[in-house]
């Protein structure tokens, strides 16, 4: 089938496609694109992982440096979530700094990694007021084909969950696993066609509307969400949305787990 | 006093600053306080100032983010620098870059941006003074000075946020909660329909506590709408 | 009266009210337009002051940071003055890095005041060598209808006039009032039809010439000048403002004297 | 081990990762790694990894760098904060600046920018990975990207490095070589005539070693587009 | 030595450097040093040292700044980073911001932009060499080159400043007396018509201190102007 | 000879000289231009070096610092160059951050010193761990007529090679000259016409193609190389030029040293 790319073209045709319940690429409502992931492929990096959706693939990496902790908290490490979209990634990504969407895009991420407390940042001090650990989360992307909030979760997490500590190259002790205390998981719905859709291509993007990202800890507690573009929505459409993130977060953790164990 | 030894609330139910678990903090609002603006107000919520100005619709400059079909908003949250208790300095801040995006995404929802295609029309949200819920404050703030401008709008947006403290979920969280807090929930209302058009949220909310905290935003929402409405109707007198 | 927007037609209209010495507003030369000042508006900072110059609106704000002094003045701390304009205040007031007009603004304010010598950087010594106090003036407009600069002047004078050292938060003493010895006072004049007029609306801006700003101390002394934009001047219409300044800066003095009794 | 104290070869000319004097590291390339690009390659180098994309032609925006007569290339090379032991801070950097320079006119020299006045080709450098050599693993795998991407090109530029460890002339230092060695010679080379496109090199090479360290280059040269052409072949089949 | 233990002046009236109070440090000025512009000057003022080129009329990019109804100078002054004691780190500098600021409204009075609608005229500024008074040095050069240049003028402005040390009125401050001193008064003068086009003043004078000073700046203004003369005509020849 | 300002027209000219063995200004393939070389020009600077080749003219100017030896280093100090291609220097150079031009000339300067050693940076120690000398080498250009390369590079080498460690004004012992222990020399060739020529004009350059610098050492050894623009060469053309630069480089050398004696 062929994408017009007028823009208000693709919204005519995202449309008609809803009102049969179908999408561009057949997929249902709340189905995914295939996924591959794999950890542990960045050799320089103490903790990685690549995520393949479908076209869309990203990487996270993680490293490690030394900090001085804040005098108000001596025995805290930190956290850094720094997502710099290159434009390597798509023809609409530009060089320069930072842009609006690769900020959003870091902070959605960051947060859901971060209020889930997954990562306890006392965990992280060596010497009390003098030496901690500051874990750096670099989001990287290769080919955007829509959705990069998800994958970038996804890698964040799997990356950090499989991380080692390099205690042995800064001279401070035996290296070690990360310990993290959790599986944040995030899932994000696009308004295309007038409804909600999970894991929305590009092209869904660009002839859609509003974007709703949840990321759901262990206990199906709600650790970030975030609601990003124009549109509106109601209480309705999103608690059909938290129930479908609800079992996709399940699915997604237990993947990420056995993905562990199977290292 | 270290992280959560602070009682947000005492036996009888009472915050420390003598509201109920579902009250809001007191707010106020004027128009017309940028008299070179096209429209503008402040709001004082709390102990939080802002003060929120609008200019257009105007030609949209550069070219490159102009639209054929329709205006765009160019939205700017700020701190001043003397607005908190630590000076912010200026300059670039992944923060306010992030919350002037969502507030843009907020009132682009409600203008009727088609009425004027390739135009922009420019809000300005100015912190002066931080307690907690700036975020909140600017978008309720930039709503009733774009009324204020005359920008046609279906609703105006309200917002405000529950967040939850000791456990407990409370509405409006002012500065010592929001520090020792577990979760914040700001949300972005239609008053006429209790439809969104802004959602956050960060921390640690069960399902059932995430409920009675989007309860308590509706509500609160109706409430501070009807004082917009009052700001509006003191400047222009009658129905708005 | 419509004004024109043409900027020519503007400076024709100024031209033509000039040779009958009218002005848009309808004052004379050297008066100023209806002053609102107040003290201690802004919670959070330690020094504060609102003026209001009919439609011209601005804030000055005075906050503390504790600095380590130069190897080579052991005993000094800092002022430092921002001029930030934000885009608020006016549509011709675009967003981005400083422009060469916020630039002037905040350096002739700095000037004004720090040439006046009334803050005595050796004051604000903590511990020698290591500790001193860092005075930070921020400037910041609300709305622009000419004569920033004077507005500014007059609230960053009266912000440090009545501000705080917070010594306790610091956990280095005891709070106390800023010491600040004189009460530098700028006066603007800018080249409107052909003459000089005192406080300029933002349409005698537009229509106008050169301006020049004058800042005197306690004594009558000049403390700062500053000739700003396109223009040619003579010694005698220097000498024709330098006269109105020591006059209306002594009234305004005097306003900011009364302010700080009656705080 | 301080500087000066590395062994590059043992007594029978063999260096520690196995290979003799005049030996390349193991290449590896795969086309078409980057689903939403006009042309991609992939290139594993050692322990080095690199992907390389090409957009385009495209309109040229800023119009200030349009060519009325040609298309130009917009080329960056960057490292990824990931690519290497210390991590990179992302943003300006000099060395990266350089290198997409020095890249840039290597490639310009065999594209036929006059088919695309006005136009611009995007070839984007990203190391995934860094061991020693990356800038020659990025303008190697930019060629076959733009191979990939259907761009017509007189040859492809083949881009390989001989360097010098302690006073032995070396083809493609790994890292502990090129930490303690004395030379790097980097050469972009058109492997159907052996003319040049690209030349950087530091270090202390006398005449003698230098043309060594020339003839290893042209040499390798060879064998990488072979690696280059099956790739492509693998991608589209038959002859390139 | 401490600030205040600096003396000015021995009990002959003689300051340090062998001048008077009212005296100026040798001036020289060189025209056309800069054989790529279109019009240069170099100064030596004391130990100052400063380049001006002026290049133009040209057209205006970006189009933003543009004038319809004239053309614009677009000043630079600039300190070399080796011009000082300590080095100067390139890059955004809010002094150098200012001076060119104040450089451009005093040279835009005195150049007939009207002449050129729409074009700009790029004046630069050099410091290569900085005792004390470089803004002066500054206005005075670009002056000079802009009349090499040929661009006309309604007359040709001449920088001096008068400051005070000691309680001592002084024309034309060294470094010493700079550093130790209590007042600077720069002035930019029209020989023709003892008008002014530039003005700035820090420190503190009382009012007689003040017109002392101006009195001795637009003497000054006058000595400097015949030097400025003699290098366009050593350049030109004749009457200029 | 009137010059076509056309780049296309000009080309054809550049190509019509060369096909006789000509060049615009009537040198020889090989020949430079004259050349002016003073040091000890710029009184503010430890070490200073003016040079005009034709129309040319650019500065060296040598700082000094004292920085902090990074840990791995305690012994060494360091020297950074930088070069900033301020638009004084010709109509087509702009205001703004480092163009990409820029860099590589600083770059290519720097490395072709670095490289060959001469500056020695463990004999930069002021007290190991603590304290050591940053040599700060600035290029500035005046007059741009082309190959401003070769004039930075003479002048670096030679401000280098005249330059005083201001050891008394940092409080660090007595003044003593910098020790350098080698006089590499740049020269650079540029593909006019369609074939190499040495010291391009301006005229040249924008004519020209590809463009070639080599660095020599004192015993004739290779210390840098830097191939730029557009343009394919082959082994050949280089090996003429490099023959070509070895006599020449030989002769610039002699220069430097003979200037230093007559110091």
């Amino acid at each position: 089938m062929a994408i017009p790319i007028i823009p208000s073209l693709l919204r005519d045709n995202l449309e008609a496609l809803a009102a049969d319940d179908q999408r561009l690429d057949g997929r249902s409502r709340f189905a995914g694109r295939e996924l591959e992931i794999e950890v542990g492929c960045l050799a320089n990096a103490e903790g990685s992982c690549r995520v393949r959706m479908g076209d869309t693939i990203v990487f996270a990496g993680v490293k490690f440096q030394i900090m001085t902790p804040y005098p108000d908290r001596p025995t805290q490490g930190g956290l850094m979530t720094s997502a710099e979209i290159r434009p390597v990634c798509g023809p609409n990504w530009e060089p320069g700094p930072p842009s609006e969407a690769s900020i959003e895009m870091g902070r959605v991420v960051d947060r859901g990694i971060r209020e889930s407390g997954c990562i306890d940042t006392s965990g992280l001090c060596i010497l009390p007021g003098e030496k901690a650990w500051q874990v750096i989360l670099d989001l990287f992307a290769i080919s955007d084909d829509g959705n990069m909030f998800d994958a970038f979760a996804l890698a964040a997490i799997a990356a950090l969950r499989t991380a080692t500590v390099p205690a042995e190259r800064f001279d401070v002790g035996e290296d070690y696993k990360l310990p993290v205390a959790g599986t944040p998981i995030m899932c994000s719905y696009q308004k295309v066609g007038g409804r909600f859709v999970f894991d929305a291509t590009k092209r869904e993007e660009l002839g859609g509307d509003e974007r709703i990202h949840i990321t759901l800890g262990n206990e199906g507690h709600v650790h970030s969400l975030q609601k990003g573009l124009r549109g509106v929505f109601t209480a309705d459409e999103f608690n059909e949305i938290m129930d479908a993130a609800q079992s996709r977060c399940a699915e997604l953790r237990d993947i990420v787990h056995n993905l562990e164990e199977s290292q | 006093m270290g992280y959560g030894d602070y009682q947000c609330m005492d036996e009888n139910g009472i915050r420390e600053d003598g509201r109920k678990a579902d009250e809001m903090r007191p707010v106020e609002i004027e128009c017309g306080v940028v008299p070179v603006a096209d429209g503008s107000a402040y709001i004082k919520w709390g102990k939080n100032e802002a003060i929120a100005a609008v200019y257009g619709p105007m030609e949209c400059h550069p070219r490159k983010v102009q639209r054929q079909d329709r205006a765009i908003l160019d939205v700017r949250y700020n701190m001043a620098p003397f607005s908190t208790t630590d000076r912010i300095r200026p300059g670039f801040n992944r923060r306010s870059r992030e919350i002037s995006k969502v507030t843009r995404d907020a009132l682009e929802s409600v203008v009727d941006l088609e009425l004027y295609p390739r135009s922009k029309v420019r809000v300005e949200i100015e912190i002066i003074c931080a307690e907690a819920g700036t975020r909140c404050c600017g978008i309720t703030a930039a709503s009733v000075a774009l009324a204020d401008a005359g920008i046609p709008m279906s609703d105006m947006v309200v917002s405000v946020a529950a967040g939850k403290c000791n456990g407990i979920v409370l509405m409006d969280l002012n500065k010592p909660e929001d520090n020792y807090g577990e979760a914040d929930l700001p949300m972005g209302i239609l008053p006429m329909t209790d439809e969104l058009v802004f959602l956050q949220m960060d921390g640690d909310l069960s399902m059932d506590e995430f409920k009675i905290a989007w309860d308590y935003n509706i509500k609160a929402a109706h409430d501070v709408h009807k004082i917009m409405i009052e700001a509006l109707q003191k400047r222009y007198g009658g129905d708005v």
